[in-house]
C-alpha cells in the first residue's frame, strides 16, 4: 500500500520537550517507513490552519497536531474530516465538538497534583511552615493552567502550612522567569518551596537560586522544596544530583507510539475514542533508578553523556 | 577676456556639461578665477548656477569637460574633498541641521579635538572659535543655540560663518542675501572685501543684479545652461545683464500699476494685537485692491504678525476681522475660509512637498472646491485643467506638471509653484513673506505683475519685504515694523528710502531708558 | 508684565525639565508603600540588573534611530550570538570567545548596513529579512535544541566586582563610551546631523555611508554584548533566545524619548526608558499582583509618562521660545 | 491605477525579445507580482500542489483578513505614522465581539439579534481604539509608535483578561452561531464571502486614497504636515480618521478571522505584527509617508501569503523556513532596489 506520509504541525519548539518529541516521532515514524512533513506555527492559530490546508492539498496521510488553543483548530479538524484524512492531537486535546479526531493526553492536573502532593508530604515530614512560589506558563495554555490548578488544588488544602508568596507569569519564556522568580525571590528571601510548570526553565531557577544562596541539594541545610515537570535531561541530572526533590513525567515514548496507533487503528478503519490519556508518572530521587527507563530525558540525557 | 589684475588664474572650468534625468541643462561652461577676484554669476531661474557651483564643489559630478586647480587636474570626489582643496559653498537651499546647535552645525565636519589621538571634541575650544566667527558676521547669539530657534536670516549668517571658518581659497556665495535686510547685506559686503583682500577668490550668485555690479569684478552671465557673456565690471550694465539673461531688454523692473480708484473697503483689520515678547499693540487696516507693503529689519516680527494673522501662531489679545466677519478663532482652515492666504517665508519646510509633484503642489490648498458628491471624489479633469492654467499664468517651466518633483525645479520656479498654490485658491486678502526670495528679474517681473493683477482683482496685498526698493517700486502704502510694533506709516507720495531705514532702526528700549 | 528675569517661570521650569525623574519618584513611592522591600538597594540593584541586556541593546538601537533608521534584527542577532557561543567556542576562555562573538554580531550589523547603504534597501525591510535568516541560522545550528554554556560564563552572569554585578558593570561601561560617543565627538554629531538630513549632511562634507555603516554596526555589538550578558543570566539559549527582543528595546529606546524619524534622542534617555519598564515589571512581582494585571499597568504606565512627556515639551518649547521684544516693567 | 496587465501575460511574448521584456518587468510597479509567480513557477516541480486550484483559492481566502488589516496600516503609513496596534485590536474584537454570541458571557443572546449586535460590538472595539490612538497622537502630540505600542500592550492584555473572567478554561470562546461562522468560511459559487468582503474594502479604500479630497490629503500630510495644514488641510482631523480607518480595518479582519477560526480567541494576530507592515513595506509603501497604494499593499500581502504558503507545503523543518523565507524577502528588495536605479537612469 506504498509508504504513508504524515505531517508533524507544531506550534512552536521551545522547549526541550517538543524537540524531543519530533525527534521521536521523526524516528519512529522513519522505523515504520512513513515520510514526515514538517510545519511550525509559532503559536499563530490562523497560520496553523493555514498549515492543515496545505497539508490537505499536498494530500497526506495523516495530520498530528499540536494546536495553540483547543477551540480555534475545530475548523481544522473539520476540514481534515471533509478531505477524510485523520487527525491526531498530540499532547493538546481539542475543545468539544461534533468534528472527529483523536486526541493523546497527559493527565496534566493528576500528574501535578502527585508531584506536588508528594513535595507537601515531604513539606510534613521536615516539619516547619513555607513559603511556596510557582512558575506558571502561558495563560493562554491550557497545559499551562492544568498544571497551575492541579498546583492550587493540593496547596490550597494545605494553606496552614504552605503560603504561596509568588506566581510569575513566565509565558513560556526564559528571561521573564529569570526576572519574574529573581524578583519573588527579593520581595520573599525565605522561600522554600518552589514548582514549575515546565523543566526547560530549571537552568534560569537554577542560576537565580545560586545568586540568592539557596542552590543546596536534598538534606544539606537551605535546601528549597523543588518540584518540576515535563521530565526532561535536565531534570534527570537535577535529581540525579540531588537538588530537584521530584518531577511530573509525561510518557513520551507512549505518547508517541499512541498517537501512531492511533493513526494506524484510523486507517484500518477504527474508530478510537476521542481523548486518550497518558497517565503519566511521579519520578523521585527515590524512585529514580526503577522508573529512569521510562523518562523521556533520561535517553537524552545518556545519549548526551556520550557525546560527551 | 583680459583679467585686470596681474595674478594667473589658479582655477579654471572647461567645458562644463551636465544632464539631469536627458535634459542637458549646463552646456560648455568655461570660466577662471584667480586669487583675490570676485566673479558674479547672473543668470535667470534654472540657467544652471547652482548646478556649475555643485560640480566645482563636489556635490554632483559633471558629465564632460574638465577643472583644474593650482595647474592640477581638479575632479573632487565630494563636498568633504572639495573643502579639503579649499573650496567653500554657502549653498543656496540653507544647509543646516535645526537639531543641533549654532557651534555644532560650524563644525560638523569635523571639530577641534581634545588631544592627539583623543576622539574627544574640545568644547571650549570650539565655543572660542564660534563666537569669533560669529561676532565676524555680526551675529549675536550664544554658540550653543539650537538653529531651530534662529529666524531664515540667522540662519543665513550661521552659514556664512561657516564658510568663513573653513580656511578656503574660493568662497561660493549662492545666492547669501535672500535673508537678508540691508544693515546685515551691508556687513556681509565689508566682509567679502576683507576676505578679497587676503588673496581669497569669491563666486558670488545673486538675482540682485545691483549688488553683483557694485561687488563683483568679473561677471558672467548664463543662459539656459549657455555662458553668453562674461565682462569685468566697467563694460557692464545692469540693463546689459538682464539683456543677456533673458535675450530681450526688460524696461522696467517694476510693472506699471495703476492705483486704485478709491480706497476699496477693509478687507483686513486688525486692532490691539499683542503676543507678550513678539508683537505688541498691531493695528492697521488692508484695503481691497490695496498693496500694503511691511518693512523692518531682520527679527523684527513681521513673519510672527503674518504667522499670527493667519492662525498659525497663538495670540494673546486683539482683533481680525477678514472681510466683513470678526474671526473668533484664527486657523489656516478657518482663514483660508474667508479667503486669506499665506506664503511663507520658508518654502521648503512650509510651504511645499519637496517630493511631490507640481500639479499635486499646486491643488493642495483647495482640493475641497473639486470634491463631488458626499465622498468628496475629485472631478479630477477640472482640477487639472485649472492647475494647468494658474501653472500656465505664473509660468513655471517644467517639462510635466503631474511628473515633474518640485524637488527638481530650481527655486524660482518652486516659488512659482507656492504662488500658483495660492493663487487656484483665489484669496482676498493675500500675505507675502518674502515671495521674491531667490528668484530671477523675469519671475519677479512676473510676480509683480501677479500681485499687481490680484490687488487690481480686488484683492488686498500684505507685501513683507526687505528690500526697500521692491517695498517702494510695488505698494500703494508702506508700515514699518520694530521690535515687534509699527513704527511707521508711509504713503506712496511720502516714499523715503532714508526714512524708512530710520524707523527700522528704531531701538526700543533705549528710547524708554 | 513681569520685568528681567522671569523669576515666576524658574521654578516651572525646573519641575517641567525634569518631571521624567519625578515621575519615577512617583512610582517608586508608590511601590514602596504597597511593599516595603521593594525599596531596598538590593531591590533596585535587583532591577537595574534585569533591565541590563535590554538597555544595552537599546543603547545601540540609540544609534540607528537616530540616523533616522529600524534595526528589526537584533533579538535574531542575540541567538545567533548564543548559538555560536554555546556550540562552537565553549572550550575557548572568554577572553578570546567573548571578543569574537561579538565582532560576529558587529558582522551582522555590518552586513545589514552592506544592503542598506550599496543597496539602497529599506533598512526594515532589510533587517526583517535578516531576522529570519539569523534565526534561522542559529536554528540550524542548535538543530532547535536548547543551547547550554560553560560554567565560565554561567559564573561571570553572577559575578559582582567591587560589589556590582556584572551586568550592571556591563550595562554602565556600554552607556559611558556610547555617550561620550554621541556627545564628546564628531562621529556622534554627525550621527545626529544624519539623521536630520542626509542630503544636508552629504553636503556639508559628512561621509554618510560611513556614519550609517558604523551605526549598524554599534547596534550589532550592543546585540551582541546584550545577548551575553542575557545568556549569562538565563543560563541557556532555548530555540526562543531573543525571540522578539526588537519590541521591547525599540520601547525602551522610543520611550526615553529618541525619535523613530532621526535626529533626536540620546542614550541617558533611552537606560531611563530601559530602566523604567523594569521597575514597574518588578514592582508588580514584589506587590504580588495578579498576572493578568501586569501588561495593563505596564501600558498604563508607559503611557502616562510619554503623555507627560510630550506635553511637557510643548510646554517648555513655549516658555523657552526667544522673545522679539524685551518687555518693559 | 487598477491592475489590469499582469505580468503573466507579457512573460508570454516572444523569447527573443526576452531581454527587453526582462527589463521592463523590473521596471515595472508590478515587480512583486511577477515575483510572486516567479517563486510559484520555481515551487512548482518540488511541489506540484501549489499551482493547484484548490491552493490558490486557499491562498486567496487565507490572505483576506491580513489584506484587510494591512489596508487599514496603510491609510497610518501614508500620514507617516503605524499603527502596532492592529494585532491587539484583532484580538479584542474578537474576544468581545464573540462573547456578545456565545454561553460564555452572551451578553447580546437575548437581544434576539446576538450576531448583529456581536459584529457592532467587533466593530466599535476597532473604531473606539483607533479613536483613542488617533486624539493621543494629534491631540496629546504623543508619538504613534509609542501611543499604538502602549495600546497593543494594554489590549493584548486586556483580551486575556477578559477571556479569563468569562470562560470557563480561561482560554478562548467558541460555539459560535453557525451563520456568523460563515462570514469567515462561506462560499458563494465556490468564492469565498471573505473574498468579496475584502475586495469591498479594497475598492473602496482605493477610491479613497485615490479619488478624494481627504485621500489627498493624507498623502499631503504624509510629505509635509506643516505645509499641508498651512494650506488648510485639517491635519489633526484626518490623521485621527487614519487611524480609525486603521482600527476598523482590524475589525473587520477581525470578523473574517474569528468567523474562520470559529474561536474568539485573545492571541488572535499576536504574531503577525511585522507580517501587516511588512506586507506593505514590501509592497513599497513608505514607512516615511506620502507614498504607498493599495495595490502595492495587495501586492506585499499577495508576496507573502505565497511565499508562506509555499514554504507550508514544503514542510522543511523551522530552521529553513527562516532562512528561505528572509532570503526571498530580501531578493524581492534587493530587486526592488535595482528597479528604483534603472527608472532613475532612464
Ligand atoms: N537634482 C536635480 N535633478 C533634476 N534636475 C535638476 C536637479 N538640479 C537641478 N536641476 C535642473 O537643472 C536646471 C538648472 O538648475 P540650477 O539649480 O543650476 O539653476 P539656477 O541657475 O541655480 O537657478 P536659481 O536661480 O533658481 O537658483 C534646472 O532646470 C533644474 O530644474
Ligand atoms: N521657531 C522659532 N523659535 C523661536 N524663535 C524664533 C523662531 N523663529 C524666529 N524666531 C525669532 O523671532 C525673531 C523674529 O523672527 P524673524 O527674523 O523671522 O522676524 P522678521 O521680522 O520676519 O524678520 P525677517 O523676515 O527679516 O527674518 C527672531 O529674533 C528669531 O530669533
Ligand atoms: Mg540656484
Ligand atoms: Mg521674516
Amino acid at each position: 500500500e506504498g509508504t504513508k506520509t504524515v505531517a508533524l504541525l507544531f506550534d512552536s519548539l521551545v522547549s526541550p520537550f517538543w524537540v524531543s518529541g519530533i525527534e521521536i516521532m521523526r524516528q519512529k515514524a522513519k522505523a515504520k517507513g512513513w515520510t514526515t512533513l514538517e510545519n511550525i506555527s509559532n503559536f499563530d492559530d490562523n497560520k496553523q490552519f493555514e498549515q492543515v490546508k496545505a497539508m490537505i492539498s499536498r494530500k497526506v496521510d495523516g495530520i498530528l497536531i499540536i494546536q495553540t488553543d483547543a477551540k480555534a483548530v475545530i475548523p481544522a479538524i473539520r476540514a481534515a474530516n471533509e478531505a477524510n484524512i485523520p487527525m491526531v492531537h498530540f499532547n493538546r486535546p481539542p475543545a468539544k465538538s461534533d468534528a472527529y479526531s483523536v486526541a493523546i493526553q497527559a493527565d496534566n492536573r493528576k500528574i501535578m497534583q502527585d508531584t506536588v502532593s508528594f513535595l507537601v508530604d515531604e513539606a510534613k515530614k521536615q516539619g516547619g511552615k513555607y513559603k511556596a512560589v510557582i512558575l506558571i506558563g502561558d495563560l493562554g495554555d491550557v497545559n499551562a493552567i492544568q498544571r497551575r490548578d492541579g498546583f492550587f488544588d493540593v496547596v490550597n488544602k494545605n494553606k496552614d502550612i504552605i503560603d504561596v508568596v509568588g506566581r510569575v507569569a513566565t509565558e513560556w519564556n526564559a528571561d521573564k522567569a529569570f526576572a519574574g522568580l529573581t524578583n519573588a525571590i527579593q520581595a520573599n528571601p525565605d522561600v522554600n518551596f518552589l514548582v514549575t510548570s515546565s523543566d526547560f526553565l530549571h537552568p534560569q531557577i537554577e542560576q537565580v537560586l545560586k545568586s540568592a544562596d539557596k542552590w543546596h541539594k536534598r538534606g544539606e541545610p537551605g535546601h528549597v522544596l523543588f518540584g518540576g515537570f515535563d521530565g526532561d535531561e535536565g531534570a534527570y541530572a537535577r535529581l540525579q544530583d540531588g537538588y530537584l526533590d521530584a518531577c511530573g513525567v509525561q510518557n513520551l515514548f507512549l505518547e508517541v507510539d499512541m498517537a501512531f496507533g492511533a493513526f494506524e487503528d484510523l486507517w484500518a478503519g477504527k474508530k478510537p475514542d476521542k481523548l486518550l490519556l497518558d497517565p503519566g508518572f511521579v519520578i523521585t530521587q527515590a524512585s529514580l533508578a526503577d522508573k529512569r527507563e521510562d523518562m523521556w530525558g533520561y535517553t537524552v540525557w545518556k545519549k548526551m553523556q556520550k557525546a560527551g | 577676456m583680459n583679467d585686470t589684475e596681474a595674478q594667473p588664474a589658479f582655477f579654471a572650468a572647461e567645458g562644463l556639461c551636465k544632464s539631469f534625468f536627458g535634459v542637458q541643462v549646463l552646456h560648455d561652461m568655461t570660466f577662471s578665477l584667480h586669487p583675490g577676484q570676485v566673479l558674479g554669476l547672473v543668470g535667470e531661474n534654472g540657467s544652471g548656477k547652482s548646478t556649475t557651483m555643485n560640480i566645482m564643489g563636489g556635490v554632483l559630478p559633471m558629465d564632460a569637460g574638465r577643472m583644474t586647480l593650482d595647474g592640477a587636474d581638479y575632479r573632487p570626489r565630494g563636498p568633504r574633498d572639495a573643502e579639503s582643496r579649499g573650496i567653500a559653498f554657502i549653498h543656496q537651499e540653507l544647509n543646516l541641521f535645526r537639531n543641533l546647535t549654532v557651534a555644532e552645525n560650524l563644525f560638523i565636519a569635523g571639530f577641534p579635538k581634545l588631544a592627539r589621538g583623543l576622539p574627544f571634541i574640545d568644547r571650549a575650544k570650539v565655543r572660542v572659535r564660534t563666537q569669533e566667527l560669529l561676532s565676524s558676521v555680526d551675529l549675536d547669539v550664544a554658540p550653543n543655540t539650537p538653529v531651530s530657534r534662529l529666524s531664515q536670516g540667522e540662519r543665513q549668517l550661521v552659514e556664512i560663518a561657516k564658510a568663513l571658518g573653513s580656511n578656503a581659497r574660493i568662497i561660493i556665495f549662492d545666492e547669501p542675501t535672500t535673508s537678508l535686510t540691508t544693515r546685515e547685506i551691508e556687513r556681509l559686503f565689508d566682509i567679502i572685501g576683507r576676505l578679497r583682500r587676503q588673496g581669497i577668490a569669491i563666486i558670488y550668485i545673486s538675482h540682485i543684479l545691483g549688488d553683483v555690479l557694485r561687488l563683483c569684478d568679473d561677471i558672467v552671465v548664463l543662459r539656459d545652461g549657455h555662458r553668453v557673456g562674461r565682462a569685468p565690471r566697467a563694460e557692464m550694465t545692469v540693463e546689459r545683464m538682464i539683456s543677456l539673461m533673458v535675450g530681450r531688454t526688460i524696461d522696467q523692473i517694476y510693472p506699471p500699476r495703476d492705483p486704485p480708484m478709491s480706497p476699496g473697503a477693509p478687507v483686513l483689520e486688525v486692532r490691539g494685537l499683542s503676543q507678550r515678547g513678539i508683537v505688541k499693540n498691531i493695528g492697521f487696516d488692508l484695503r481691497a485692491g490695496e498693496v500694503l507693503g511691511l518693512s523692518g529689519l531682520m527679527g523684527a516680527g513681521r513673519s510672527e504678525l503674518a504667522r499670527i494673522l493667519f492662525g498659525m501662531d497663538p495670540h494673546e489679545t486683539g482683533q481680525v476681522r477678514v472681510g466683513s466677519t470678526a474671526m473668533t478663532t484664527l486657523s489656516p482652515a478657518n482663514c483660508m475660509a474667508h479667503g486669506m492666504a499665506f506664503l511663507t517665508e520658508d518654502r521648503r519646510a512650509e510651504g511645499l512637498m519637496m517630493e511631490a509633484s507640481i500639479a499635486d503642489n499646486v491643488a493642495l490648498a483647495s482640493l475641497p472646491q473639486f470634491g463631488r458628491t458626499w465622498m468628496r471624489l475629485i472631478d479630477r479633469t477640472r482640477l487639472g485643467d485649472e492647475v494647468a492654467r494658474v501653472s500656465a499664468s505664473v509660468q513655471i517651466k517644467a517639462p510635466d506638471l503631474q511628473r515633474t518633483l518640485v524637488k527638481n525645479l530650481s527655486g524660482g520656479n518652486q516659488q512659482k509653484a507656492v504662488i500658483g498654490k495660492w493663487l487656484l485658491h483665489k484669496p482676498s486678502v493675500f500675505i507675502l513673506d518674502e515671495p521674491t526670495r531667490g528668484i530671477d528679474v523675469g519671475a519677479k517681473y512676473e510676480v509683480y505683475k501677479i500681485v499687481n493683477r490680484l490687488a487690481a482683482e480686488g484683492a488686498g496685498v500684505l507685501f513683507i519685504s526687505s528690500e526697500i526698493e521692491e517695498l517702494t517700486g510695488m505698494c500703494d502704502r508702506i508700515l514699518v515694523m520694530a521690535h515687534g510694533e509699527i513704527r511707521a506709516e508711509f504713503a506712496r507720495a511720502a516714499f523715503d528710502r532714508e526714512a524708512i531705514l530710520r524707523a527700522a532702526m528704531w531701538h526700543g528700549i533705549k528710547e524708554v531708558a | 508684565m513681569i520685568a528681567r528675569g522671569v523669576p515666576g517661570n524658574r521654578t516651572t521650569l525646573f519641575l517641567l525639565q525634569n518631571t521624567p525623574v519625578l515621575l519615577f519618584i512617583v512610582l517608586i513611592v508608590g511601590f514602596g508603600m504597597m511593599s516595603p522591600r521593594f525599596l531596598s538597594l538590593v531591590n533596585f540593584v535587583n532591577i537595574v540588573v534585569q533591565a541590563a541586556h535590554i538597555g544595552i541593546i537599546a543603547i545601540g538601537m540609540t544609534f540607528v534611530l537616530l540616523v533616522g533608521g529600524i534595526d528589526l534584527s537584533v533579538g535574531a542577532n542575540m541567538y545567533v550570538v548564543a548559538a555560536v557561543l554555546g556550540l562552537f567556542l565553549q572550550d575557548l576562555p572568554l577572553s578570546v570567545s567573548f571578543p569574537l562573538v561579538i565582532a560576529i554580531g558587529v558582522s551582522f550589523g555590518w552586513v545589514n548596513s552592506w544592503f542598506i547603504t550599496r543597496l539602497r534597501v529599506p533598512a526594515f525591510i532589510v533587517t526583517l529579512s535578516t531576522l529570519f535568516v539569523g534565526r534561522g541560522l542559529a536554528l540550524y545550528f542548535s538543530g532547535n535544541k536548547m543551547v547550554g554554556f560553560s560554567p565560565s560564563v554561567l559564573s561571570l552572569g553572577r559575578a559582582s566586582y567591587l560589589g556590582v554585578p556584572s551586568a550592571i558593570w556591563a550595562f554602565a561601561i556600554v552607556f559611558v563610551v556610547a555617550w561620550l560617543t554621541l556627545s564628546q565627538t564628531t562621529f556622534g554629531r554627525q550621527v545626529y546631523a544624519v539623521g536630520a538630513d542626509p542630503e544636508a549632511s552629504a553636503k556639508a562634507g559628512i561621509d554618510v555611508r560611513r556614519i550609517l555603516v558604523a551605526v549598524y554596526c554599534i547596534a550589532g555589538g550592543c546585540a551582541a554584548i546584550g545577548g551575553l550578558v542575557s545568556l549569562s543570566q538565563v543560563a541557556v539559549a532555548s530555540s526562543t533566545f531573543g525571540f522578539q527582543k526588537e519590541f521591547p528595546v525599540i520601547a525602551a529606546t522610543v520611550l526615553g524619548g529618541t525619535s523613530l524619524f532621526g535626529g533626536r534622542g540620546g542614550v541617558l534617555g533611552t537606560v531611563f526608558g530601559a530602566v523604567l519598564i523594569q521597575t514597574v515589571e518588578n514592582g508588580l512581582v514584589m506587590t504580588n499582583a495578579d498576572p493578568y494585571l501586569y501588561p495593563l499597568v505596564i501600558s498604563a504606565i508607559i503611557f502616562i509618562a510619554v503623555l507627560v512627556d510630550s506635553s511637557r515639551s510643548a510646554i517648555l518649547e513655549r516658555l523657552e521660545r526667544r522673545q522679539i521684544r524685551v518687555e518693559r516693567g | 491605477m487598477s491592475t489590469t496587465t499582469l505580468p503573466t501575460e507579457r512573460a508570454a511574448e516572444p523569447a527573443r525579445r526576452r531581454p527587453r521584456i526582462a527589463e521592463r518587468l523590473l521596471m515595472s510597479e508590478y515587480l512583486v507580482l511577477a515575483l510572486t509567480v516567479l517563486y510559484v513557477l520555481i515551487l512548482w516541480p518540488i511541489v506540484p500542489s501549489i499551482a493547484t486550484r484548490a491552493t490558490m483559492l486557499d491562498v486567496l481566502a487565507a490572505m483576506m483578513p491580513l489584506l484587510v488589516v494591512a489596508i487599514g496600516q496603510t491609510f497610518v503609513l501614508i500620514v507617516a505614522g503605524i499603527d502596532l496596534s492592529a494585532p491587539s485590536i484583532l484580538a479584542t474584537a474578537s474576544v468581545v465581539g464573540a462573547s456578545m454570541m456565545t454561553d460564555d458571557g452572551g451578553f447580546a443572546l437575548a437581544s434576539g439579534i446576538p450576531i448583529l449586535a456581536g459584529i457592532v460590538a467587533f466593530v466599535a472595539v476597532g473604531l473606539l481604539i483607533g479613536l483613542f490612538n488617533g486624539l493621543c497622537t494629534t491631540r496629546l502630540g504623543m508619538p504613534a509608535f509609542i501611543v499604538t505600542l502602549t495600546t497593543m500592550m494594554f489590549f493584548s492584555g486586556f483580551a486575556l483578561f477578559y477571556t479569563a473572567a468569562l470562560t470557563d478554561d480561561g482560554s478562548s470562546f467558541g460555539d459560535l452561531p453557525a451563520s456568523f461562522v460563515a462570514i469567515g468560511q462561506g462560499t458563494v459559487a465556490g468564492v469565498p464571502y471573505s473574498l468579496g468582503v475584502a475586495a469591498v474594502v479594497m475598492g473602496v479604500a482605493h477610491l479613497v486614497l485615490s479619488r478624494t479630497v481627504f485621500g489627498r490629503w493624507l498623502y499631503a500630510i504624509g510629505r509635509n504636515p506643516r505645509a499641508a495644514a498651512i494650506s488648510g488641510v485639517p491635519v489633526r482631523r484626518a490623521v485621527t480618521w487614519a487611524f480609525v480607518i486603521s482600527g476598523l480595518c482590524a475589525a473587520i479582519a477581525s470578523v473574517l478571522y474569528t468567523g474562520r477560526l470559529e474561536t474568539g480567541t485573545p492571541v488572535l494576530g499576536q504574531r503577525i505584527l511585522l507580517d501587516i507592515v511588512g506586507s506593505a513595506v514590501i509592497g513599497g509603501v513608505s514607512l516615511f509617508g506620502g507614498t504607498g497604494k493599495v495595490t502595492q499593499t495587495l501586492y506585499g500581502v499577495l508576496f507573502l501569503s505565497v511565499v508562506d504558503k509555499g514554504l507550508q507545503l514544503l514542510g522543511l523543518d523551522l530552521a529553513s523556513v527562516f532562512a528561505i523565507k528572509g532570503l526571498v524577502i530580501l531578493l524581492a528588495a534587493v530587486l526592488d532596489a535595482l528597479r528604483r536605479r534603472l527608472i532613475l537612469r532612464a
